[in-house]
Protein backbone atom coordinates (compact mmCIF):
# COMPACT_ATOMS: atom_id res chain seq x y z
CA UNK A 1 0.00 0.00 0.00
CA UNK A 2 1.41 3.48 -1.33
CA UNK A 3 1.41 6.29 1.59
CA UNK A 4 -1.70 8.93 0.38
CA UNK A 5 0.07 11.49 2.87
CA UNK A 6 2.13 14.24 0.81
CA UNK A 7 4.97 15.37 3.14
CA UNK A 8 7.66 18.25 3.39
CA UNK A 9 10.43 19.23 5.39
CA UNK A 10 12.48 21.84 5.44
CA UNK A 11 14.60 24.23 7.25
CA UNK A 12 14.40 28.17 7.39
CA UNK A 13 16.41 30.68 9.17
CA UNK A 14 14.04 32.45 10.98
CA UNK A 15 15.49 35.84 12.08
CA UNK A 16 18.98 35.98 13.68
CA UNK A 17 20.98 32.73 13.93
CA UNK A 18 17.80 30.05 15.26
CA UNK A 19 17.25 27.70 12.44
CA UNK A 20 13.65 26.96 12.53
CA UNK A 21 12.33 23.77 10.67
CA UNK A 22 8.82 23.30 8.80
CA UNK A 23 7.22 19.91 8.10
CA UNK A 24 4.34 20.11 6.42
CA UNK A 25 1.69 17.36 5.59
CA UNK A 26 -1.16 17.06 3.72
CA UNK A 27 -3.60 13.97 4.29
CA UNK A 28 -7.18 13.06 2.55
CA UNK A 29 -9.99 12.61 5.22
CA UNK A 30 -9.72 9.38 6.60
CA UNK A 31 -9.49 8.37 10.21
CA UNK A 32 -7.63 5.55 8.86
CA UNK A 33 -4.72 8.18 8.05
CA UNK A 34 -4.30 9.38 11.22
CA UNK A 35 -1.91 7.18 12.67
CA UNK A 36 0.46 7.13 9.99
CA UNK A 37 0.53 10.88 10.06
CA UNK A 38 1.02 11.41 14.10
CA UNK A 39 3.49 8.91 13.92
CA UNK A 40 5.46 10.65 10.62
CA UNK A 41 4.99 14.31 12.65
CA UNK A 42 6.07 12.82 16.26
CA UNK A 43 9.45 11.79 14.65
CA UNK A 44 10.30 14.86 13.03
CA UNK A 45 9.76 16.96 16.07
CA UNK A 46 11.59 14.71 18.64
CA UNK A 47 14.36 14.82 16.22
CA UNK A 48 15.08 18.38 16.10
CA UNK A 49 15.82 18.09 20.06
CA UNK A 50 19.58 18.90 19.18
CA UNK A 51 20.80 18.37 22.94
CA UNK A 52 19.56 14.62 22.45
CA UNK A 53 21.12 14.54 19.53
CA UNK A 54 24.31 15.09 20.80
CA UNK A 55 24.06 12.95 23.85
CA UNK A 56 23.11 10.39 21.62
CA UNK A 57 26.54 10.62 19.64
CA UNK A 58 28.96 10.74 22.87
CA UNK A 59 27.21 7.95 23.44
CA UNK A 60 27.94 5.93 20.47
CA UNK A 61 31.75 7.38 20.58
CA UNK A 62 31.97 6.00 24.40
CA UNK A 63 30.30 2.59 23.69
CA UNK A 64 31.78 2.07 20.47
CA UNK A 65 35.63 2.85 21.58
CA UNK A 66 35.27 1.35 25.00
CA UNK A 67 33.42 -2.13 23.64
CA UNK A 68 36.14 -2.10 20.73
CA UNK A 69 39.48 -1.51 23.25
CA UNK A 70 38.07 -4.37 25.54
CA UNK A 71 37.38 -7.02 22.51
CA UNK A 72 40.63 -6.23 21.16
CA UNK A 73 43.00 -4.95 23.30
CA UNK A 74 41.39 -6.27 26.76
CA UNK A 75 40.06 -9.79 25.66
CA UNK A 76 42.38 -9.89 22.46
CA UNK A 77 39.14 -11.29 20.69
CA UNK A 78 39.19 -14.55 22.82
CA UNK A 79 35.33 -15.56 21.91
CA UNK A 80 35.20 -17.54 25.09
CA UNK A 81 35.49 -14.52 27.06
CA UNK A 82 33.03 -12.05 27.82
CA UNK A 83 32.33 -8.09 27.90
CA UNK A 84 30.15 -6.80 30.19
CA UNK A 85 27.99 -3.43 29.98
CA UNK A 86 26.75 -2.02 32.88
CA UNK A 87 24.44 1.10 32.39
CA UNK A 88 22.69 3.10 35.10
CA UNK A 89 20.53 5.40 34.04
CA UNK A 90 19.57 7.87 36.08
CA UNK A 91 17.50 11.34 35.40
CA UNK A 92 20.35 13.73 35.25
CA UNK A 93 23.21 11.68 34.10
CA UNK A 94 24.36 7.57 32.63
CA UNK A 95 26.93 5.88 33.92
CA UNK A 96 28.69 3.21 31.89
CA UNK A 97 30.46 0.42 32.67
CA UNK A 98 32.25 -1.80 30.15
CA UNK A 99 34.40 -4.58 31.97
CA UNK A 100 36.71 -7.07 29.83
CA UNK A 101 38.30 -10.16 31.10
CA UNK A 102 41.79 -9.26 30.43
CA UNK A 103 44.98 -8.67 32.09
CA UNK A 104 44.16 -4.45 32.53
CA UNK A 105 46.53 -1.15 31.47
CA UNK A 106 47.77 1.61 32.92
CA UNK A 107 45.28 4.23 31.40
CA UNK A 108 48.17 6.88 32.82
CA UNK A 109 50.63 5.77 30.15
CA UNK A 110 48.81 6.06 27.31
CA UNK A 111 50.21 9.19 25.23
CA UNK A 112 47.79 11.91 23.70
CA UNK A 113 47.60 11.20 20.18
CA UNK A 114 48.41 14.54 18.78
CA UNK A 115 51.53 15.23 18.56
CA UNK A 116 53.81 15.60 14.93
CA UNK A 117 55.26 11.38 15.75
CA UNK A 118 51.50 10.56 16.44
CA UNK A 119 48.81 12.54 14.09
CA UNK A 120 50.29 10.29 11.45
CA UNK A 121 49.72 6.72 13.48
CA UNK A 122 47.04 4.35 12.87
CA UNK A 123 45.40 3.74 16.08
CA UNK A 124 45.67 5.18 20.00
CA UNK A 125 42.68 7.71 19.67
CA UNK A 126 40.12 5.71 21.01
CA UNK A 127 40.49 6.93 24.81
CA UNK A 128 41.53 10.44 24.01
CA UNK A 129 38.32 10.83 22.24
CA UNK A 130 36.26 9.27 25.13
CA UNK A 131 38.09 11.35 27.03
CA UNK A 132 36.84 14.90 25.47
CA UNK A 133 33.37 13.64 25.00
CA UNK A 134 32.44 12.10 28.00
CA UNK A 135 31.87 14.26 31.25
CA UNK A 136 34.38 11.98 33.90
CA UNK A 137 36.36 8.99 33.01
CA UNK A 138 37.58 6.36 35.37
CA UNK A 139 39.12 3.03 35.86
CA UNK A 140 39.35 0.26 38.31
CA UNK A 141 42.88 -0.41 39.88
CA UNK A 142 43.45 -3.71 37.66
CA UNK A 143 42.66 -1.28 34.03
CA UNK A 144 40.24 -3.78 33.00
CA UNK A 145 36.98 -1.97 33.76
CA UNK A 146 36.05 2.15 32.66
CA UNK A 147 33.55 3.75 33.48
CA UNK A 148 32.26 6.41 31.94
CA UNK A 149 29.55 9.16 32.99
CA UNK A 150 27.95 11.75 30.74
CA UNK A 151 25.73 14.19 31.90
CA UNK A 152 22.09 14.30 30.05
CA UNK A 153 22.34 18.25 29.78
CA UNK B 1 27.71 -1.17 6.04
CA UNK B 2 28.64 -1.45 2.33
CA UNK B 3 31.32 0.99 0.48
CA UNK B 4 30.10 1.95 -3.18
CA UNK B 5 33.01 2.67 -6.13
CA UNK B 6 32.26 4.75 -8.62
CA UNK B 7 35.21 6.37 -11.08
CA UNK B 8 33.86 10.19 -12.24
CA UNK B 9 35.48 11.19 -15.94
CA UNK B 10 38.31 13.26 -14.61
CA UNK B 11 39.71 10.15 -13.26
CA UNK B 12 38.91 10.35 -9.50
CA UNK B 13 37.55 6.98 -7.87
CA UNK B 14 34.52 8.37 -5.52
CA UNK B 15 34.39 5.53 -2.52
CA UNK B 16 30.46 6.13 -0.82
CA UNK B 17 30.40 4.65 2.55
CA UNK B 18 26.98 3.72 3.64
CA UNK B 19 26.30 2.74 7.36
CA UNK B 20 29.94 3.19 9.27
CA UNK B 21 33.60 2.79 9.07
CA UNK B 22 34.49 0.97 12.22
CA UNK B 23 36.85 -1.46 13.36
CA UNK B 24 34.55 -4.06 11.66
CA UNK B 25 34.66 -3.07 8.21
CA UNK B 26 38.02 -0.71 7.68
CA UNK B 27 40.16 -3.30 6.64
CA UNK B 28 37.95 -3.55 3.80
CA UNK B 29 38.09 -0.33 2.74
CA UNK B 30 41.97 -0.09 2.87
CA UNK B 31 42.27 -3.30 0.36
CA UNK B 32 39.77 -1.81 -1.78
CA UNK B 33 41.83 1.54 -2.11
CA UNK B 34 45.00 -0.66 -2.12
CA UNK B 35 43.61 -2.61 -4.97
CA UNK B 36 42.91 0.86 -7.05
CA UNK B 37 46.60 2.34 -6.31
CA UNK B 38 47.96 -1.21 -7.79
CA UNK B 39 45.22 -0.97 -10.93
CA UNK B 40 47.12 2.91 -11.39
CA UNK B 41 44.30 5.23 -10.01
CA UNK B 42 45.94 8.35 -7.97
CA UNK B 43 42.97 10.53 -7.17
CA UNK B 44 40.74 9.68 -4.51
CA UNK B 45 37.36 11.02 -2.71
CA UNK B 46 35.72 9.13 -0.07
CA UNK B 47 32.23 10.80 0.28
CA UNK B 48 30.42 10.21 3.98
CA UNK B 49 27.07 11.83 2.94
CA UNK B 50 25.88 8.35 3.74
CA UNK B 51 28.22 7.79 7.09
CA UNK B 52 26.19 7.77 10.23
CA UNK B 53 29.39 6.82 12.26
CA UNK B 54 33.17 6.56 12.18
CA UNK B 55 35.09 5.28 15.32
CA UNK B 56 38.75 5.64 16.26
CA UNK B 57 40.09 2.62 14.08
CA UNK B 58 38.43 4.24 11.05
CA UNK B 59 39.88 7.32 11.89
CA UNK B 60 43.22 5.35 11.97
CA UNK B 61 42.39 4.08 8.87
CA UNK B 62 42.12 7.03 7.01
CA UNK B 63 45.04 8.35 8.12
CA UNK B 64 47.10 5.18 6.84
CA UNK B 65 45.17 4.65 3.72
CA UNK B 66 45.87 8.77 3.23
CA UNK B 67 49.43 8.17 3.79
CA UNK B 68 49.77 5.33 0.79
CA UNK B 69 48.16 7.25 -1.47
CA UNK B 70 50.62 10.05 -0.82
CA UNK B 71 53.69 7.83 -0.74
CA UNK B 72 52.10 6.94 -4.46
CA UNK B 73 52.25 10.58 -5.36
CA UNK B 74 48.26 10.39 -5.21
CA UNK B 75 45.78 12.28 -3.12
CA UNK B 76 42.79 12.05 -1.16
CA UNK B 77 39.86 14.25 -0.22
CA UNK B 78 37.02 13.64 1.98
CA UNK B 79 33.02 14.86 1.74
CA UNK B 80 30.21 14.73 3.36
CA UNK B 81 31.30 14.70 6.99
CA UNK B 82 28.11 15.61 9.06
CA UNK B 83 28.43 18.16 11.90
CA UNK B 84 29.42 15.22 14.69
CA UNK B 85 31.92 13.33 12.84
CA UNK B 86 33.43 16.75 11.23
CA UNK B 87 33.94 17.19 15.59
CA UNK B 88 36.23 14.22 15.16
CA UNK B 89 38.63 15.04 13.02
CA UNK B 90 38.21 18.18 14.58
CA UNK B 91 39.41 16.68 18.28
CA UNK B 92 41.88 14.99 16.80
CA UNK B 93 43.31 17.54 14.55
CA UNK B 94 42.98 14.99 11.75
CA UNK B 95 41.21 18.54 10.08
CA UNK B 96 44.74 19.57 9.37
CA UNK B 97 45.50 16.81 7.61
CA UNK B 98 43.18 15.97 5.54
CA UNK B 99 41.38 18.38 2.56
CA UNK B 100 37.58 18.01 4.07
CA UNK B 101 34.66 19.29 1.37
CA UNK B 102 31.59 19.75 2.35
CA UNK B 103 30.04 17.95 -0.08
CA UNK B 104 31.18 15.54 -2.69
CA UNK B 105 30.59 18.03 -5.71
CA UNK B 106 32.92 20.72 -4.11
CA UNK B 107 35.59 17.98 -3.71
CA UNK B 108 35.50 17.08 -7.12
CA UNK B 109 34.99 20.32 -8.32
CA UNK B 110 38.43 21.36 -7.30
CA UNK B 111 40.37 18.01 -8.09
CA UNK C 1 20.78 -15.45 13.19
CA UNK C 2 19.91 -14.88 16.76
CA UNK C 3 21.56 -12.45 19.00
CA UNK C 4 24.54 -13.65 20.96
CA UNK C 5 23.82 -10.84 23.83
CA UNK C 6 22.50 -11.52 27.23
CA UNK C 7 20.66 -8.39 27.90
CA UNK C 8 18.34 -7.24 30.95
CA UNK C 9 16.93 -4.43 32.49
CA UNK C 10 15.84 -3.37 35.74
CA UNK C 11 14.50 -0.50 37.32
CA UNK C 12 15.84 0.41 40.93
CA UNK C 13 14.75 2.58 43.81
CA UNK C 14 18.66 4.07 44.62
CA UNK C 15 17.99 6.42 48.08
CA UNK C 16 15.05 8.56 48.48
CA UNK C 17 12.59 9.30 45.47
CA UNK C 18 15.51 8.85 42.45
CA UNK C 19 14.80 5.93 40.32
CA UNK C 20 17.74 4.49 38.22
CA UNK C 21 17.28 1.93 36.13
CA UNK C 22 19.92 -0.68 35.25
CA UNK C 23 20.57 -2.20 31.91
CA UNK C 24 23.66 -5.21 32.09
CA UNK C 25 24.55 -6.82 28.88
CA UNK C 26 27.21 -9.28 28.62
CA UNK C 27 28.42 -10.21 24.93
CA UNK C 28 31.16 -12.13 23.30
CA UNK C 29 34.10 -10.89 22.31
CA UNK C 30 33.83 -10.86 18.53
CA UNK C 31 33.93 -7.42 17.04
CA UNK C 32 30.77 -8.01 15.00
CA UNK C 33 28.66 -7.71 17.93
CA UNK C 34 29.48 -4.05 18.54
CA UNK C 35 27.03 -2.22 16.38
CA UNK C 36 24.48 -4.14 17.79
CA UNK C 37 25.01 -3.64 21.24
CA UNK C 38 25.82 -0.27 20.86
CA UNK C 39 22.31 0.49 19.55
CA UNK C 40 20.95 -1.37 22.03
CA UNK C 41 22.31 0.41 24.91
CA UNK C 42 21.92 3.62 23.23
CA UNK C 43 18.26 3.07 22.52
CA UNK C 44 18.03 2.38 27.07
CA UNK C 45 19.98 5.40 27.73
CA UNK C 46 17.75 7.86 25.68
CA UNK C 47 14.44 6.18 26.40
CA UNK C 48 15.32 7.12 30.02
CA UNK C 49 14.46 10.96 29.37
CA UNK C 50 11.22 11.05 31.05
CA UNK C 51 10.57 14.83 29.91
CA UNK C 52 10.98 13.51 26.28
CA UNK C 53 8.70 10.70 26.38
CA UNK C 54 6.14 13.01 28.59
CA UNK C 55 6.31 15.30 25.25
CA UNK C 56 5.84 12.51 22.39
CA UNK C 57 2.45 11.89 24.39
CA UNK C 58 1.28 14.84 24.44
CA UNK C 59 2.04 15.31 20.96
CA UNK C 60 0.40 12.41 20.30
CA UNK C 61 -2.33 13.76 22.46
CA UNK C 62 -2.43 17.23 20.58
CA UNK C 63 -2.05 15.25 16.59
CA UNK C 64 -4.64 12.86 17.01
CA UNK C 65 -7.49 14.80 18.43
CA UNK C 66 -7.04 18.23 15.88
CA UNK C 67 -6.30 15.77 13.09
CA UNK C 68 -9.69 13.54 14.02
CA UNK C 69 -11.51 16.97 14.53
CA UNK C 70 -10.09 18.30 11.33
CA UNK C 71 -10.99 14.94 9.38
CA UNK C 72 -14.43 14.05 11.38
CA UNK C 73 -16.03 17.30 12.28
CA UNK C 74 -14.23 19.51 9.50
CA UNK C 75 -13.98 17.81 6.56
CA UNK C 76 -17.21 15.51 7.43
CA UNK C 77 -15.08 12.73 6.42
CA UNK C 78 -15.26 13.97 2.59
CA UNK C 79 -12.28 12.27 1.01
CA UNK C 80 -11.85 14.47 -1.52
CA UNK C 81 -10.99 17.53 1.02
CA UNK C 82 -7.64 17.81 2.52
CA UNK C 83 -6.46 17.96 5.87
CA UNK C 84 -2.93 20.03 5.99
CA UNK C 85 -0.70 20.03 8.96
CA UNK C 86 2.12 22.37 9.83
CA UNK C 87 5.02 21.62 12.37
CA UNK C 88 7.04 24.39 13.16
CA UNK C 89 10.19 23.18 15.32
CA UNK C 90 12.31 25.58 16.77
CA UNK C 91 14.75 24.98 19.54
CA UNK C 92 12.82 25.82 22.50
CA UNK C 93 9.04 25.21 21.62
CA UNK C 94 6.88 23.41 18.80
CA UNK C 95 4.21 24.82 16.86
CA UNK C 96 1.41 22.67 15.19
CA UNK C 97 -1.09 23.84 12.84
CA UNK C 98 -3.85 21.20 11.83
CA UNK C 99 -5.98 22.89 9.05
CA UNK C 100 -9.98 21.80 7.46
CA UNK C 101 -11.56 22.37 4.36
CA UNK C 102 -14.37 22.65 6.78
CA UNK C 103 -17.02 25.71 7.69
CA UNK C 104 -14.97 25.84 11.08
CA UNK C 105 -16.58 26.76 14.37
CA UNK C 106 -16.72 28.65 17.27
CA UNK C 107 -14.55 26.81 19.84
CA UNK C 108 -15.58 29.26 23.11
CA UNK C 109 -19.26 27.39 22.50
CA UNK C 110 -17.40 24.45 23.41
CA UNK C 111 -19.31 23.17 26.54
CA UNK C 112 -15.87 20.96 29.47
CA UNK C 113 -16.77 17.78 29.45
CA UNK C 114 -16.89 17.36 33.03
CA UNK C 115 -20.05 18.17 34.65
CA UNK C 116 -22.84 15.40 35.47
CA UNK C 117 -25.10 15.75 32.27
CA UNK C 118 -21.65 15.46 30.41
CA UNK C 119 -19.52 12.88 31.92
CA UNK C 120 -21.68 10.34 30.52
CA UNK C 121 -21.15 11.20 27.21
CA UNK C 122 -19.97 9.45 24.10
CA UNK C 123 -17.80 12.65 22.92
CA UNK C 124 -17.22 15.87 23.80
CA UNK C 125 -13.59 15.75 25.16
CA UNK C 126 -10.96 16.51 22.48
CA UNK C 127 -10.63 20.01 22.46
CA UNK C 128 -10.33 19.65 26.50
CA UNK C 129 -7.45 17.13 26.73
CA UNK C 130 -5.91 18.95 23.80
CA UNK C 131 -5.70 22.19 26.19
CA UNK C 132 -5.13 20.36 28.96
CA UNK C 133 -1.66 18.68 27.35
CA UNK C 134 -0.43 21.38 25.39
CA UNK C 135 0.62 25.17 26.24
CA UNK C 136 -1.11 27.09 24.02
CA UNK C 137 -4.20 26.74 21.72
CA UNK C 138 -5.24 29.65 19.45
CA UNK C 139 -7.71 29.15 16.54
CA UNK C 140 -7.97 31.25 13.20
CA UNK C 141 -11.29 33.41 12.75
CA UNK C 142 -13.13 30.71 10.71
CA UNK C 143 -12.24 28.06 13.46
CA UNK C 144 -10.91 25.78 10.80
CA UNK C 145 -7.50 26.09 11.59
CA UNK C 146 -6.24 25.16 14.92
CA UNK C 147 -2.42 26.09 16.10
CA UNK C 148 -0.85 24.31 19.12
CA UNK C 149 2.16 25.36 20.61
CA UNK C 150 4.04 22.86 23.45
CA UNK C 151 7.34 24.22 25.29
CA UNK C 152 10.10 21.64 25.01
CA UNK C 153 10.40 21.28 28.89
CA UNK D 1 -4.36 -2.83 15.89
CA UNK D 2 -6.57 -5.98 17.55
CA UNK D 3 -8.63 -6.76 20.65
CA UNK D 4 -8.15 -10.57 21.77
CA UNK D 5 -10.81 -11.91 23.67
CA UNK D 6 -10.65 -14.94 26.01
CA UNK D 7 -12.83 -15.73 28.47
CA UNK D 8 -11.59 -16.45 32.56
CA UNK D 9 -13.29 -20.02 34.22
CA UNK D 10 -15.19 -17.51 36.70
CA UNK D 11 -17.45 -16.44 33.26
CA UNK D 12 -15.04 -13.08 32.79
CA UNK D 13 -14.44 -12.12 29.41
CA UNK D 14 -11.58 -10.32 28.95
CA UNK D 15 -10.57 -7.78 25.86
CA UNK D 16 -6.88 -6.79 25.07
CA UNK D 17 -6.26 -4.27 23.21
CA UNK D 18 -3.27 -4.40 21.10
CA UNK D 19 -1.80 -1.09 19.45
CA UNK D 20 -4.62 1.88 19.92
CA UNK D 21 -8.22 2.11 20.80
CA UNK D 22 -9.17 5.71 18.73
CA UNK D 23 -11.54 7.20 16.47
CA UNK D 24 -10.40 4.48 13.47
CA UNK D 25 -11.62 1.09 15.79
CA UNK D 26 -13.68 1.93 18.58
CA UNK D 27 -16.56 0.62 16.74
CA UNK D 28 -15.34 -2.83 16.21
CA UNK D 29 -14.58 -2.96 20.21
CA UNK D 30 -17.99 -1.44 20.93
CA UNK D 31 -19.36 -4.46 18.24
CA UNK D 32 -17.45 -6.94 20.28
CA UNK D 33 -19.16 -5.94 23.95
CA UNK D 34 -22.47 -5.91 21.97
CA UNK D 35 -21.87 -9.53 20.93
CA UNK D 36 -20.89 -10.51 24.31
CA UNK D 37 -23.88 -9.11 26.30
CA UNK D 38 -26.38 -10.18 23.65
CA UNK D 39 -24.83 -13.81 23.89
CA UNK D 40 -25.36 -13.05 28.01
CA UNK D 41 -22.10 -12.54 29.00
CA UNK D 42 -22.26 -9.67 31.92
CA UNK D 43 -18.41 -9.55 33.66
CA UNK D 44 -15.66 -7.84 31.66
CA UNK D 45 -12.25 -7.03 32.06
CA UNK D 46 -10.40 -4.03 29.48
CA UNK D 47 -6.94 -5.21 29.54
CA UNK D 48 -4.40 -2.28 28.51
CA UNK D 49 -1.46 -3.69 29.46
CA UNK D 50 -0.72 -3.92 25.49
CA UNK D 51 -1.95 -0.40 24.81
CA UNK D 52 0.03 2.55 23.03
CA UNK D 53 -2.43 5.36 23.01
CA UNK D 54 -6.30 5.72 23.47
CA UNK D 55 -7.76 8.63 22.27
CA UNK D 56 -11.04 10.67 23.40
CA UNK D 57 -13.53 8.92 20.91
CA UNK D 58 -11.90 5.70 22.44
CA UNK D 59 -12.74 6.84 26.16
CA UNK D 60 -16.16 8.01 24.80
CA UNK D 61 -16.64 4.70 23.46
CA UNK D 62 -15.82 2.89 26.79
CA UNK D 63 -17.77 5.24 28.32
CA UNK D 64 -20.83 4.31 25.89
CA UNK D 65 -20.04 0.97 26.87
CA UNK D 66 -19.80 0.79 30.14
CA UNK D 67 -23.26 2.47 30.15
CA UNK D 68 -24.43 -0.19 28.09
CA UNK D 69 -22.97 -3.39 30.56
CA UNK D 70 -24.39 -1.55 33.74
CA UNK D 71 -28.21 -1.59 32.55
CA UNK D 72 -27.77 -4.75 31.48
CA UNK D 73 -26.97 -5.52 34.93
CA UNK D 74 -23.34 -6.37 34.08
CA UNK D 75 -20.03 -5.09 35.18
CA UNK D 76 -16.87 -3.73 33.17
CA UNK D 77 -13.45 -3.02 34.79
CA UNK D 78 -10.58 -1.54 33.14
CA UNK D 79 -6.38 -2.81 33.67
CA UNK D 80 -3.26 -2.12 32.89
CA UNK D 81 -3.23 1.72 32.30
CA UNK D 82 0.42 2.98 31.82
CA UNK D 83 1.10 6.26 33.29
CA UNK D 84 0.20 8.87 30.66
CA UNK D 85 -3.09 7.07 29.88
CA UNK D 86 -4.25 7.09 32.99
CA UNK D 87 -3.79 10.43 33.11
CA UNK D 88 -6.51 10.79 30.55
CA UNK D 89 -8.65 9.15 32.54
CA UNK D 90 -7.86 11.68 35.47
CA UNK D 91 -7.70 14.65 33.38
CA UNK D 92 -11.60 13.58 32.37
CA UNK D 93 -12.52 12.45 35.79
CA UNK D 94 -13.21 9.31 34.40
CA UNK D 95 -11.13 7.57 36.86
CA UNK D 96 -14.20 8.14 39.06
CA UNK D 97 -16.36 6.46 36.93
CA UNK D 98 -14.39 3.09 35.87
CA UNK D 99 -12.97 0.61 38.40
CA UNK D 100 -9.45 0.64 37.45
CA UNK D 101 -6.74 -1.78 38.31
CA UNK D 102 -3.15 -2.24 38.10
CA UNK D 103 -3.08 -5.43 36.17
CA UNK D 104 -5.52 -7.76 34.96
CA UNK D 105 -4.83 -10.43 37.50
CA UNK D 106 -5.20 -7.42 40.08
CA UNK D 107 -8.96 -7.23 38.73
CA UNK D 108 -9.70 -10.41 38.03
CA UNK D 109 -8.77 -11.46 42.00
CA UNK D 110 -11.78 -9.47 43.21
CA UNK D 111 -14.68 -10.11 40.42
N1 LIG E 1 40.50 -2.70 27.87
C1 LIG E 1 41.84 -2.58 27.68
N2 LIG E 1 42.67 -3.58 28.06
C2 LIG E 1 43.98 -3.48 27.86
N3 LIG E 1 44.59 -2.42 27.29
C3 LIG E 1 43.83 -1.41 26.88
C4 LIG E 1 42.43 -1.42 27.05
N4 LIG E 1 41.93 -0.26 26.55
C5 LIG E 1 42.99 0.43 26.09
N5 LIG E 1 44.14 -0.24 26.28
C6 LIG E 1 45.50 0.20 25.94
O1 LIG E 1 45.49 1.59 25.70
C7 LIG E 1 45.96 1.88 24.38
C8 LIG E 1 45.23 3.08 23.81
O2 LIG E 1 43.88 2.75 23.57
P1 LIG E 1 43.07 3.64 22.59
O3 LIG E 1 43.32 5.07 22.87
O4 LIG E 1 41.64 3.22 22.66
O5 LIG E 1 43.64 3.36 21.15
P2 LIG E 1 43.83 2.02 20.33
O6 LIG E 1 42.98 0.98 20.93
O7 LIG E 1 43.43 2.39 18.94
O8 LIG E 1 45.30 1.72 20.42
C9 LIG E 1 45.74 0.59 23.61
O9 LIG E 1 46.62 0.48 22.54
C10 LIG E 1 46.00 -0.46 24.68
O10 LIG E 1 47.39 -0.66 24.83
N1 LIG F 1 -12.21 21.26 13.02
C1 LIG F 1 -13.49 21.42 13.45
N2 LIG F 1 -14.44 21.85 12.58
C2 LIG F 1 -15.71 22.02 13.01
N3 LIG F 1 -16.13 21.78 14.27
C3 LIG F 1 -15.23 21.35 15.17
C4 LIG F 1 -13.86 21.15 14.82
N4 LIG F 1 -13.20 20.72 15.92
C5 LIG F 1 -14.11 20.66 16.92
N5 LIG F 1 -15.33 21.04 16.47
C6 LIG F 1 -16.58 21.14 17.27
O1 LIG F 1 -16.25 21.10 18.63
C7 LIG F 1 -16.90 20.02 19.30
C8 LIG F 1 -16.03 19.46 20.40
O2 LIG F 1 -14.89 18.86 19.86
P1 LIG F 1 -14.08 17.82 20.72
O3 LIG F 1 -13.89 18.39 22.07
O4 LIG F 1 -12.84 17.47 19.98
O5 LIG F 1 -15.01 16.56 20.89
P2 LIG F 1 -15.73 15.62 19.82
O6 LIG F 1 -15.05 15.84 18.51
O7 LIG F 1 -15.54 14.27 20.37
O8 LIG F 1 -17.15 16.07 19.83
C9 LIG F 1 -17.20 19.03 18.19
O9 LIG F 1 -18.28 18.22 18.52
C10 LIG F 1 -17.50 19.96 17.02
O10 LIG F 1 -18.82 20.44 17.10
Amino acid sequence: MTSPLRFCVRRSAAGAGTAVTIVTLSIPSDIACIEEAVALVIRHCLAGDESRERLRFRLQVALSEALANAIVRGNREDRTKQVNVRAELAPEQIRLHVTDEGAGFDPRRVPEPLGPDRILGGDGRGLFLIRRLVDAVEFNDQGNSICMILLRR
Amino acid sequence: MSFTQSRQESGVVVFRVDGQLVVGNRLELKDLIQGALTAGDRKFLLDFSHTGYIDSSGLGALVTIARQVRERGGEMRLAGLNDDLRSLFELTKLDTLFSIADSAAQALAGF
